[in-house]
């Protein structure tokens, strides 16, 4: 069964259309990614995702619900989550208030303190850190725990935004190891977007890619990643 | 000859050695990529050489004048210009006005108003965000602020020209662009360029040598062959599968003809 | 929003006859209006130079000197001195920039650096501590016990059109400041700092200096009015010069007229104070009631300005951005 | 020396009052980045509300706490919900002016309802005060420094512990993050206004015992708020009762060592020094009141 | 048309003054209902019904000048009344003078405004030096006098005044003032000023404070047991909130003050003080303070003037001003050419049992003063 289904989501901006027809679909414990151009509308997307922003037409299927008129907190509730681009901690909170208000809406209280533990035993540095102020990291260690502090929500999908940006390329190893064991720990479906294509292929098993505002391709992600085409524009091999 | 040359330059934030006596030098012409872990001291260092934050050093010569006593306006005026990583777009101003600001206050004197935007409008063009101009930083993408950054600093015609991660989050045909435009910057535009980058396959090719940082300390220095293949540095920063990737795409060039 | 841009430079023609318009009355007006409305009139000019003050410093540079009454005081106390000690009024009046600037300056100098609220409320205490301060030194200001003028001689009518000229040709000044900056480098090196200082710096801006200089004109302009307006009352005290609701006030205006605009503050300081006086009398005791329910209502429903509201004379520009 | 131990008190009983008068509005400043000037009017308002049950219900101030903070707490929700919410993402500039009106509309408000009178509450056990050496300690203001305290340090409880406390640092933080943990910005907002409120009111029941009520009642203690508010750091209400004690303290040695007419400019030469010094506040921590 | 005299009043109804600016008011109206009840100011054989333009100045000097200004040009009003307040009623002075225009002002009190050579500018109540001037008086009545005094006020116009003529006085009397202290107006806590006080440790205490001050600084020198043998007030003791809000607490404190109900001076319009606290309470429903009393005796005084001089201009009514002598339900009166009244005084009021009685001067007192006072209970 279905996640997510997406089904002709158009976007705009005030009267700047950003995204045109958009269909997208992620299956339960799928790992997704969605790769294209600067300024293709991938943020754009993940935000009508999740509700930050409208979506001016087309619908929006989260676990077999329409909830394109649904506010933020109610597709949160209902098992999304989201790393933002640019990690976005609540920088005055330490680390450990920042993995906790993940939490924030669940109910379940025992089953939080063990997701805790998880996210520890994904991230052990995130442990040591935990009484530290966050905004004092250092950027690996942040987007490590922003995607703690996603995972605190148990999300039934991950929607992660620009993973790579600006971490050494260690850090994006880690990163990518971490995320391809939950995804298969967790059978969680996750939806990457990424700008090393090649690092987000590798990880996915199918993929989508985005120009102008359109799906010009998807698939399989080692079809995709053998494409002429991807292999030319995205990783300038030929 | 030496554009820059840095002796023992220290930045504290109280507790925190930012950096720890670190030595630099740029020559005339270079493409010097400075790359480390997160938390390194890159940005500090850059932030060190503009002015921005309270650094010690033995000295600190810009085109041979000692700048390190020099607030930061008077340093962008004697031809040192700079992005930030974080960018800081002047909002209420319009994409053109932004660079246009470039154009009026840095060392050279522009007489007219009408050629302070010409010369915004070709550094938009170079940046290619030109059809952007009217629009304000906000209705940007990251990226497109990231390239607004660089039309700024252009537009000021420096000497140095200190780039803080431009091309995070470019995709590949972009850092091609941005590439081929640090090249063009550099070999036609005659300007020096110290680079901070992560993105180590596009910066392998554009720049002639490399300072590795790591905890505020200088671990290596050398071109970027030599760089790569050093055990310390893909143990602090590169990663063993990009070292395995980097081999492979040499391997790969090698082979076409 | 100003910019040499302009595709099609220079102002409509409405606005124009306008501007025209306003500009003969305002010469006329000590010659056509009574004595009372006249005095109406010079306290729109005077609040205007004081909304016009804070539109250097807040509208073009971004500082949110909320105690800019701080110079309103300081030019009345130095014209008030001044004259105590036996200068004739022009002198001591003059005296007061040089006064200002020093102030501007040596405050300044640490005060701006401090950013957003802080600075806000720094200028604020900066109001309350020089306040105290006139107060405790006594002597020669009067202390609590306030400062008395000399008196003119000359009957009100004459007096009063002085004292409205001399109004007016200081608005004039800082009006046309404010025009230049609006159109000048000067003017983007302030909003460019305003917009991030950092940024400004390292593009070849003297942050620290425009600052000040900004500061500096603007508290200039809101000192002359003080002195000004303490030869007109001829009596001061430490807390009605030192009063916090003259740049509260002055905030108001600009803010319905539009921050950042040439003319908005000008336009603001007229309808707030007709507005005030017409409604005075009609409602004795509930019209600071009003007031504030009005200043909440042009808050809220029109948080650009009035003269955004009236922009049938304008041409279309550029979207409005919004002010922080 | 018998003098210094009584101002120390003096200071401190005082300080602690002072502190819980500024808690709410330092909350809402760090929060919402909105500069509330109206927290004087509620804290008058709270006063009043005091004075009203007291005078027609012989209810002790004390007693009254929770009604006056329930009052205002409608009353501070409201507000935000109607009014605040639609300029407060523009500027701090429009917030400002926004409240002033507010202030100016309350205290009117007051005067007709209650005239400009003063109006005062006497208990049983008002002036009479507790012997300690040669010092005294005045029942009333032992109370209210309890009190002041208990409040206080409710509510960094309430902050710390509860998760709408969390939601409430989270929202000052990031807003469109704190949407990302399924928190509601605007109910987060109306929340903290309606908190900073019912807290000022709380104050205005306390400060009813000690001072003449009457209208512009909460005027005199705004000076004071803003002080405090920086001394502490914005949004810190550790800060705050820390700063607020402090404030008090130093104030009354001023008043002793310098001459009462010093207290005031003592206090604000304390706070600029604090401000170009450490802008962060004493007890300020970083990445607080970034919000612009 | 009814024959009219119009009088413009700027007085403060909100802002800081807005709770004595509405007193003031309520005195100016009563004058003009009572003397029109009566059918009017008589000039010749004519009479004129009395009507006032008021306008609230919002306790601001600034806007009570504006419409000190819009009164006589706009409003072409015949006479003025004055503001609530010295700070404000200096202001506005200057612009009666400039139009020539004959102003009563009861509660402006500053002896600075009578020193600039003011012509139409006249106050029925006694100036602000002389306003601790009874109880130094009755201190010298005193078989055991205090020997060491403490003054204490905010530091402001009115306060200040009172409290220099006060402490130069007493010094001559042969009283030590050990202490002396200004505190900022805003001061929201009077802690410590009595805790300073209590270190002085002063046989008598006088305090210049406006209404607020003195409960504050009473209700703080009975929680930190500050004991003098005398504590006296400046203009506070007999307003009815004073009593209200110390209850017990305001046993034996004295203070001056311009009116009392209890006072037995007799007059035209109204018959005497008992008189007006009664009727006023009727009209008003609430009890008088000083600022009514002052505002209707500025209107008989003017009434008085304007009788005596049969006309309405203003310069026949100020030469009949300087003549007049005599006395209203407020007291006596008599001008000099600066528009001070030289015959007023002040009288002492001590709080006994609860009730206010007037103890100074002698010739008017109810009861004998008790002194030394008591310690607090
Ligand atoms: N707030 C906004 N107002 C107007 N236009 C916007 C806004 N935000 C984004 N856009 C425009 O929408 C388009 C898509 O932006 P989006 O951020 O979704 O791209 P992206 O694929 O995430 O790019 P990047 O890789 O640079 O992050 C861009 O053309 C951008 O200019
Ligand atoms: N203003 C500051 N106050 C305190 N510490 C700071 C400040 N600026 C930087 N630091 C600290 O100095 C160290 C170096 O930071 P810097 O930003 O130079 O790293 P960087 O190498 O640019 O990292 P990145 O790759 O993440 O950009 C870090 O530990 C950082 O936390
Ligand atoms: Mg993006
Ligand atoms: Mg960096």
């Amino acid at each position: 069964m279905s996640i997510l289904v997406v089904k002709d989501l158009e976007v705009k901006y005030g009267d700047t259309q950003v995204l045109w027809g958009l269909d997208l679909t992620i299956e339960r414990g799928e790992f997704v990614a969605l790769v294209g151009a600067n300024g293709a509308g991938k943020t754009t997307f993940l935000k009508t995702v999740v509700g930050l922003l409208p979506a001016a037409a087309g619908s929006l299927h989260f676990a077999g619900e329409e909830v394109s008129g649904m506010p933020v907190e109610y597709r949160i509730r209902k098992g999304m989550a989201m790393v933002p681009e640019g990690r976005r901690l609540f920088k005055g909170m330490s680390v450990m208030d920042n993995l906790m208000i993940g939490a924030h809406f669940r109910e379940d209280r025992p089953q939080v303190h063990e997701d805790l533990g998880k996210v520890f035993g994904y991230f052990p540095e995130l442990e040591r850190l935990r009484k530290r102020v966050a905004g004092d990291l250092s950027g690996g260690e942040q987007q490590m725990c922003a995607v703690g502090r996603a995972l605190m929500a148990s999300p039934g999908l991950l929607l992660v935004d620009e993973m790579s940006l600006g971490l050494a390329p260690v850090v994006v190893e880690r990163l990518a190891e971490v995320l391809a064991k939950i995804n298969v720990n967790e059978r969680m479906s996750v939806l990457l977007v990424e700008q090393d294509v090649e690092i987000a292929l590798e990880l996915s098993s199918r993929g989508y890619v985005l120009d102008n505002g359109q799906v010009t391709m998807s698939g399989d992600a080692g079809e995709l990643l053998r494409h002429p085409q991807i292999r030319e524009a995205y990783l300038g091999l030929t | 000859m030496t554009l820059l040359e840095g002796k023992a330059i220290s930045v504290s934030f109280g507790g925190v050695q930012a950096l720890s006596a670190v030595d630099l030098s740029v020559h005339e012409g270079d493409v010097l990529d400075l790359i480390g872990p997160n938390g390194a001291g890159k940005t500090t260092l850059l932030n060190a050489i503009s002015g921005l934050c309270p650094a010690r050093s033995e000295t600190l010569k810009f085109n041979g004048t000692e700048i390190s006593r020099l607030k930061p306006h008077r340093r962008a005026k004697l031809g040192i210009a700079r992005t930030f990583q974080v960018v800081k777009p002047f909002d209420r101003l319009t994409v053109v006005e932004n660079v246009a600001v470039g154009a009026m206050f840095s060392g050279h004197k522009i007489p007219t108003r009408s050629r302070v935007i010409e010369r915004a409008r070709v550094a938009l063009e170079q940046v290619g965000i030109a059809s952007k101009a009217d629009l304000f930083p906000r209705q940007l993408t990251l990226s497109e602020r990231q390239q607004l950054e660089l039309a700024r600093a252009l537009a000021m015609e420096p000497a140095l020209l200190l780039l803080d991660e431009v091309m995070a989050g470019l995709n590949h045909a972009e850092i091609e662009k941005t590439m081929a435009l640090i090249q063009h910057i550099n070999k036609n535009l005659g300007i020096t360029i110290v680079v901070v980058e992560h993105v180590m396959k596009a910066i392998m090719n554009v720049c002639n040598r490399i300072v590795v940082l790591h905890f505020g300390k200088k671990i290596a220095e050398g071109t970027p062959a030599r760089i790569v293949e050093s055990p310390e540095v893909i143990q602090a920063y590169l990663g063993k599968r990009f070292a395995d990737r980097q081999r492979r795409d040499q391997a790969q060039r090698a082979a076409q003809p | 929003m100003a910019g040499f841009e302009k595709k099609d430079a220079g102002p409509a023609l409405p606005s124009i006859v306008l501007g025209a318009a306003v500009l003969v009355f305002l010469i006329v007006a000590p010659f056509v209006l009574s004595n009372y409305w006249l005095r109406v009139l010079t306290s729109i000019l005077m609040y205007g130079i004081v909304a016009q003050g804070l539109n250097i410093i807040v509208g073009y540079t971004g500082y949110h000197a909320f105690g800019n009454s701080v110079f309103f005081g300081i030019g009345a106390y130095s014209t008030g001195v001044g004259m105590a000690l036996g200068l004739p009024f022009g002198l001591a009046l003059a005296l007061t920039v040089p006064v200002a600037v020093v102030v501007a300056v040596m405050v300044g100098w640490p005060l701006l650096r401090l950013s957003g609220h802080y600075f806000a409320i720094a200028t604020v205490a900066l109001n309350m501590a020089m306040m105290e301060m006139v107060i405790n030194v006594g002597g020669i200001t009067g202390g609590a016990q306030g400062l008395a003028l000399p008196i003119n001689p000359m009957g009100p009518a004459m007096l009063y059109k002085i004292i409205y000229l001399v109004m007016l040709l200081i608005l004039a000044g800082a009006t046309a400041t404010v025009y230049w900056l609006d159109r000048g480098s000067l003017g983007y090196a302030l909003r460019a700092l305003r917009d991030s200082e950092q940024g400004a710096q390292v593009m070849g801006i003297n942050t620290t200096a425009m600052k000040i200089m900004a500061w500096a004109a603007s508290g200039s302009f809101t000192a002359l009015a003080g002195g000004v307006w303490a030869y007109w009352f001829t009596f001061i005290e430490p807390s009605s010069a030192f009063d916090i609701n003259i740049s509260i006030k002055g905030y108001v205006m600009m803010l319905m007229g539009g921050l950042g605009t040439v003319f908005g503050p000008l336009i603001g300081a007229a309808f707030l104070e007709l507005f005030a006086t017409i409604i005075w009398g009609k409602f004795l005791k509930i019209h600071l009631l009003i007031l504030g329910m009005l200043i909440v209502l042009v808050v809220t429903l029109m948080p650009q300005g009035l003269l955004h509201h009236l922009r049938w004379f304008k041409r279309r520009g550029k979207p409005k951005e919004v002010i922080r | 020396m018998d003098m210094l131990f009584q101002t120390i008190i003096n200071g401190l009983l005082l300080g602690g009052l002072y502190a819980t008068a500024t808690i709410g509005f330092s909350m809402v400043w760090g929060v919402m980045g909105v500069i509330n000037l109206a927290h004087g009017a509620f804290i008058m308002i709270g006063a009043y509300v005091g004075y009203w049950a007291f005078a027609h219900f012989g209810l002790d101030p004390f007693l009254t706490i929770p009604l006056s903070m329930a009052v205002l707490f409608v009353i501070g929700y409201l507000l935000q919900e109607l009014l605040l919410n639609r300029v407060m993402r523009t500027s701090l500039l429009l917030s400002l002016i926004l409240t002033f009106g507010l202030d100016m509309f309350f205290i009117n408000v007051v005067i007709l309802l209650f005239s400009s009178d003063f109006h005062s509450v006497n208990t049983s056990y008002t002036g009479s005060s507790l012997k300690v050496g040669t010092a005294f300690i005045p029942y009333v203001r032992l109370l209210t420094f309890t009190f002041a305290l208990i409040l206080a340090g409710g509510f960094y409880l309430f902050l710390r512990r509860t998760r709408a406390g969390h939601a409430i640092l989270a929202t000052a933080l990031d807003k469109e993050t704190a949407r990302l943990m399924a928190i509601n910005p605007s109910r987060v907002y109306s929340l903290t206004f309606g908190a900073g409120a019912a807290l000022a009111g709380a104050a205005g029941s306390l400060a009813s015992m000690l001072f003449p009520i009457s209208p512009i009642m909460g005027r005199e203690f705004i000076g004071a708020v803003f002080v405090i508010t920086v001394l502490g750091g914005i949004g810190s209400v550790e800060g705050c009762v820390l700063a607020g004690l402090l404030y008090g303290l130093i104030q009354a040695l001023a008043s002793l060592v310098l001459g009462v007419s010093y207290q005031n400019i003592v206090a604000f030469i304390i706070f600029l020094l604090i401000l170009v010094l450490r802008p962060q506040g004493l007890f300020g921590k970083r990445f607080y009141g970034e919000i612009s | 048309a009814e024959d009219v005299i119009k009088i413009g009043a700027a007085v403060s109804l909100s802002g800081k003054f807005a709770r004595e600016g509405e007193f003031l008011k309520q005195g100016y109206d009563y004058w003009k209902d009572a003397a029109n009840a009566q059918g009017g100011v008589k000039i010749g054989d004519k009479k004129y019904k009395v009507e006032i333009v008021y306008n609230d100045d919002e306790s601001d000097p600034q806007t009570s000048a504006r419409l000190t200004e819009k009164l006589i040009t706009e409003d072409k009003v015949k006479f003025l009344f004055g503001p609530y307040s010295s700070g404000i009623a200096t202001a506005t002075a200057a612009i009666s003078e400039k139009y020539n225009m004959l102003t009563m002002v009861p509660m402006a009190t500053a002896d600075s405004i009578y020193q600039r050579g003011y012509r139409y500018v006249f106050c029925p109540s006694p100036l602000a030096s002389t306003g601790l001037y009874p109880i130094l008086d009755l201190i010298g009545t005193l078989e055991k006098r205090p020997a060491t005094m403490a003054i204490v006020g905010p530091d402001s116009l009115f306060p200040n005044i009172t409290a220099e003529a006060a402490q130069k006085k007493a010094e001559e009397m042969g009283i030590k003032v050990v202490y002396l202290g200004k505190y900022p107006q805003s001061a929201a806590d009077l802690s410590s000023v009595a805790t300073a006080v209590k270190g002085a440790n002063p046989e008598a205490i006088l305090c210049t404070g406006y209404t607020q001050d003195s409960i504050l600084l009473v209700k703080s020198m009975r929680e930190l047991q500050v004991n003098p043998k005398l504590v006296g007030l400046a203009m506070s003791i007999a307003v009815p909130d004073f009593r209200n809000a110390l209850g017990s607490a305001a046993n034996q404190v004295m203070g001056t003050d311009y009116w009392v109900p209890t006072l037995t001076y007799t007059g035209i319009i109204v018959k005497d003080s008992d008189t007006y606290a009664k009727t006023y309470k009727e009209k008003f429903q609430k009890d008088p303070t000083y600022q009514a009393a002052s505002g209707t005796a500025a209107g008989i005084i003017l009434q008085m003037a304007v009788e005596s001089a049969g006309s309405l201009d203003t310069n026949a009514v100020r030469e009949a001003l300087l003549k007049l002598k005599g006395q209203t339900f407020y007291g006596d009166f008599q001008f000099n050419e600066q528009g001070v009244n030289t015959a007023a005084k002040l009288s002492v009021t001590q709080i006994q049992d609860g009730q206010p009685k007037v103890v100074f001067p002698i010739q008017v007192r109810q009861t004998p003063v008790q002194y030394p006072k008591a310690p607090w209970n």
